[in-house]
């Protein structure tokens, strides 16, 4: 019965995808992007990812739309050239399709245990973390510790990008004139929309209070630095939209947020280097307390801090730096 | 019970989805959005129960939360680009 | 046993009210008597859903979680449906009988 | 029953494909982007559906459950998705910065624009 909803779900993906390819209005295409966010997530759900279904929401369907929206306000929303070379881009695409999908007729089916992917390292994870971690949440360990360099890489990755998109749109623009509408104050925020603006105030410590939960709850449900920092990201910007721009940055201001991008990065970094003093390997924490299954605990604990600070403070970054561009 | 309830979510997921294909103003994609954000967030909680752990219900709360923000996010764009209509309009005349 | 019995009621008509929606949702005339028939059905749906989960949850902290839910839901969906209106009013589109979705062909 | 267990490999094959056609064909920059969004998100389910096992539930360990689906894909899909996100951002930052200087961001124009 769950494959049949999970079928279902599928072809609404196929669907979603079509018509946001299809329409012409930008603008009607993040939004849909949105509802395909959405779909997607309940589609990890259903194949059993709750951390990633919870990732995807956090992504996906906040702070995705928000800096599609921000560079849409930028940029125009109307698609005005017709396709190139249309028949050839099709062709290549449906024989593509049609050998990919030949391709699959040698896969293992869909939940099949005696797969080639569930025989090597996945097994030995899953028999390991009692044992070597002892959290019941198997997705932070390996992400944490087994594979801590994976994720060390993929922090300074996203602290790359962040840094790239703050070079990039931090450049003085030439051809736009100062304030081309002086009257009109820039980032007021939705200040005459009295409803949202109370309400959402009075929500944003709920989200906030619920990201340093899924922070440091990571270890025992879903949950984690990459979500938490989405989800507190996404309470900020919140603020910024209700109340305005100027207001958010007097709250959380630039340079704050750069040595949050910086300070996250670093303590991930540092607390490899402090294994290493300790007499351990690089990002080694057995040695970080005399017990090795508490040094673990500790170790796993500081690297999702400094994921979530990092995530944090280039998803606001970016942000804040499409907002100055703009007037959104 | 559970069952006939998530195919009750599924099959409107379906119809709201219809109803942001179909526009026609931008209005109604985003009620369509947020509708359909209600609905994953319901279809969510009951499945969490089907599948038997009920923990996993900090994933519907993101949700609830996250939805909410991206509707305020789609309206403060309207705004912004509304304002910017009426200054260019300004600027022109 | 009685309370199996209320907490299937609710669902079903939880169920009930979230199909209804949708229907309305998709078939109503306008953009406000759409907005109408999603939003209200919405709160209702969340509140029968939710509900009847949570007499089969039980006194544990699964019942408190799905609580914040269903808080969440009644404070953020009237309030979105609010704003959505109110933004649409100011736009231009008032809810007059026929020329509702004019504004669409213009853009 | 056997077929329905490919389903899944043939939406991602569609999904992949929709959004490579958007990517190749479409001329506006910003829907390029958002094709090579949906070309991640395919490639995201087909880690993950590779990651489930049948009667499985996900990878958080609770006490009377023995099989629990695959945790790996699910570590690597988890940190692409937040990766995903920061280079959309930064391709959107180029996007906004061709604009500024070229007036579009439409392929024609841009082209037309470099031969002169």
């Amino acid at each position: 019965m769950i494959i049949l909803f999970g079928v279902f779900l599928l072809t609404l993906l196929v669907i979603t995808a079509l018509a946001i390819v299809q329409t012409e209005s930008l603008f009607a295409a993040v939004i849909l992007t949105g509802i395909f966010s959405l779909l997607m997530a309940a589609n990890f759900f259903l194949l059993d990812a709750a951390d990633v279904a919870l990732t995807e929401a956090a992504i996906g369907a906040g702070i995705s739309t928000v800096l599609f929206l921000g560079a849409l306000a930028l940029t125009g929303e109307r698609e005005r050239g017709k396709s190139t070379n249309r028949l050839i881009a099709l062709g290549v695409v449906t024989v593509t399709t049609l050998i990919v999908i030949y391709a699959t007729f040698d896969k293992p089916r869909h939940g099949d245990a005696e797969a080639p992917v569930h025989q090597h390292v996945g097994p030995w994870y899953l028999e390991k973390t009692p044992e070597l971690i002892d959290i019941p949440n198997s997705v932070t360990a390996v992400l944490g510790s087994f594979r801590g360099y994976d994720t060390l890489g993929e922090v300074f990755v996203v602290f790359t990008a962040g840094i790239g998109v703050l070079f990039l749109l931090s450049a003085r623009s030439a051809a736009r004139p100062e304030s081309a509408n002086p009257s009109a104050e820039p980032g007021q925020g939705l200040r005459h929309y009295l409803v949202p603006r109370v309400v959402g105030r009075l929500l944003i410590p709920f989200v906030f209070l619920f990201g340093l939960y899924v922070q440091f709850h990571g270890d025992y449900g879903p949950g984690g630095g990459f979500q938490a920092g989405a989800i507190i990201a996404a309470a900020v910007i919140l603020y910024a939209l209700l109340e305005g721009e100027g207001q958010a940055l007097r709250a959380l201001p630039m340079d704050v947020l750069k040595w949050l991008v910086a300070g996250g990065a670093l303590l991930y970094g540092a607390v490899g280097v402090a294994g290493m003093l300790l007499g351990g390997n690089f990002l080694d924490y057995n040695v970080l307390a005399s017990d090795p299954i508490a040094g673990q605990h500790i170790g796993i604990i500081l690297i999702e801090l400094g994921v979530g600070i990092t995530v944090t403070g280039v998803l606001l970054c970016v942000f804040h730096a499409f907002a100055a561009r703009g007037k959104l | 019970m559970y069952y006939a309830v998530t195919l009750a979510t599924l099959v409107t997921m379906a119809l709201a989805l219809v109803r942001a294909l179909l526009g026609p103003s931008i209005y109604d994609r985003i009620l369509a959005v947020n509708m359909f954000g209600t609905k994953t967030v319901l279809f969510l909680s009951v499945v969490a129960f089907l599948f038997g752990r009920p923990d996993f219900l900090d994933l519907a709360l993101v949700y609830a939360m996250i939805n909410f923000i991206g509707v305020i996010a789609v309206l403060e764009f309207i705004r912004v680009r509304a304002e910017n209509d009426i200054s260019e309009k300004g600027a022109g005349s | 046993m009685a309370i199996d019995i209320i907490s299937w009621i609710l669902l079903s008509l939880g169920g009930a009210f979230v199909f209804i929606g949708g229907l309305g949702a998709l078939r109503m005339p306008n953009l406000y008597t759409r907005m109408h028939a999603a939003s209200l059905t919405d709160t209702m749906a969340a509140v029968l859903i939710i509900g009847g989960i949570m007499l089969q949850a039980g006194a544990t902290l699964v019942t408190i979680k799905l609580a914040a839910i269903l808080l969440f839901l009644l404070i953020t969906s009237p309030t979105a449906s609010n704003a959505l209106a109110s933004a649409a009013i100011l736009s231009g589109l008032h809810p007059e009988e026929g020329k509702i979705d004019a504004r669409e062909q213009r853009e | 029953m056997e077929l329905l267990g490919l389903y899944y490999y043939w939406v991602f094959a569609v999904l992949l494909m929709i959004g490579f056609y958007a990517v190749i064909a479409k001329p506006n920059l910003i829907k390029k982007l958002i094709g090579l969004s949906i070309f991640q998100a395919a490639v995201f389910l087909l880690y993950i559906t590779m990651g489930k096992v049948e009667g499985g539930t996900a990878p958080i360990f609770q006490d009377g459950v023995t099989v629990y689906s695959n945790p790996l894909p699910q570590v690597l899909i988890l940190t692409a998705i937040v990766v995903g996100i920061s280079t959309t951002a930064l391709g959107l930052g180029i996007v906004v910065r061709i604009k500024e200087e070229y007036g579009s961001i439409e392929e024609h124009d841009i082209q037309k624009r470099d031969r002169r």
